[in-house]
């Protein structure tokens, strides 16, 4: 089963810390595009819907981002 | 990172919080900077254990409560997903694959066999009358 | 989506866990379809309130327990963090804007402001020796 999943999968290695920023950076991008396009702020659903992802990986890369951002506060302070 | 923690999650026996389950435990293991494969093998665990307590466990009545704990030691992953249902007469006898006690469903009888192919151990302890506990670990890469 | 649903969550006291009680809090609420202002007003009140109760509750022993408890009925959302630490002397004073006990860091005594921008309301219930309780509340919209 293992190689089978292997097979199926071929992002199998990467770690999921480095496919985050990537959704996380497309979810702000969205965020405000949609707050623009909508006139008012998105839901989740809509950003989620926006990236043709699942909702839960939008949660999380949002996470992602709040750490992203905390950090530059932190910096730019 | 540190080398051990643990954490748990209590919630009702709603699909709808299948989700919140899978995202909490993902979170909580992100900890460890998993590989994709890894984070995605144990979300499609706790999804089949999450959804036996609950179509089996409690017949689909959303208002019971589902426990479940994990936790890490070095690279060593344990997740329990306990229920107070209505327990499994014949432990063996279920986790064959393809047995079920379903009928509607196409599919069924795998959730065992997809948790025993994405975790490297599956011990479920059950009691009829009192519910069902699967402890489920993984060592990541 | 049901109108009323709730969840509790559980985990060490360390400074680690802010972000998977800050993921696991959204995650849950996700089910309201909040906008993504919302769930970040929410994640930022949680983060203060855990963060509060890993250093003053527990003086930043990393061992200790802290609880989450969320919960909906329509849109409005509940959420208590809580410790078992050292509690509050003067709950009152606590809460005003800039004070704090904390002697080094220089952005301290907000934490509690941003709770109460961040949610509708804050409620502080603390004992000395027993440990603290905050519970917040906010409509979505
Ligand atoms: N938490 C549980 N409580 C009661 N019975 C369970 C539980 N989990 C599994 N079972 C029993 O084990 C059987 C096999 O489970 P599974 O392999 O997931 O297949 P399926 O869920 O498709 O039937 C179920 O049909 C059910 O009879
Ligand atoms: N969970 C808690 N346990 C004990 N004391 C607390 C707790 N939360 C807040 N306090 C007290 O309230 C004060 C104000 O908290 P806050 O507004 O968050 O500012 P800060 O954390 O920067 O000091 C803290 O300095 C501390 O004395
Ligand atoms: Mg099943
Ligand atoms: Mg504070």
């Amino acid at each position: 089963v293992g190689e089978i999943k292997r097979f199926l999968r071929d992002d199998g290695m990467i770690k999921v810390s480095r496919s985050l920023k990537e959704t996380a950076y497309k979810a702000k991008m969205m965020k405000d595009e949609l707050c623009k396009s909508l006139d008012r702020e998105p839901t989740m659903n809509e950003v989620a819907a926006g990236l043709d992802l699942p909702l839960e990986e939008v949660i999380v890369a949002l996470e992602a981002n709040t750490e992203i951002e905390s950090l530059s506060a932190v910096i730019h302070q | 990172m540190q080398n051990s923690n643990d954490m748990q999650i209590e919630f009702a026996s709603n699909s709808l919080n299948e989700s919140f389950a899978r995202v909490a435990v993902a979170a909580f293991l992100s900890q460890l900077d998993p590989t994709v494969d890894e984070l995605y093998d144990v979300k499609m665990a706790v999804s089949e254990a999450v959804t036996n307590s609950i179509i089996h466990g409690y017949d689909a009545d959303p208002n019971r409560t589902i426990w479940i704990r994990c936790a890490y030691s070095d690279r060593l992953v344990t997740i329990e997903v306990k229920d107070e249902g209505k327990g499994i007469k014949n432990i063996d006898e279920a986790m064959q694959a393809l047995f079920t006690t379903s009928e509607e469903d196409e599919r069924a009888g795998l959730g065992f066999t997809v948790m025993q192919s994405m975790m490297d151990q599956v011990v479920v302890e059950s009691e009829v009358g009192k519910g069902t506990k699967v402890t489920m670990t993984k060592t990541f890469y």
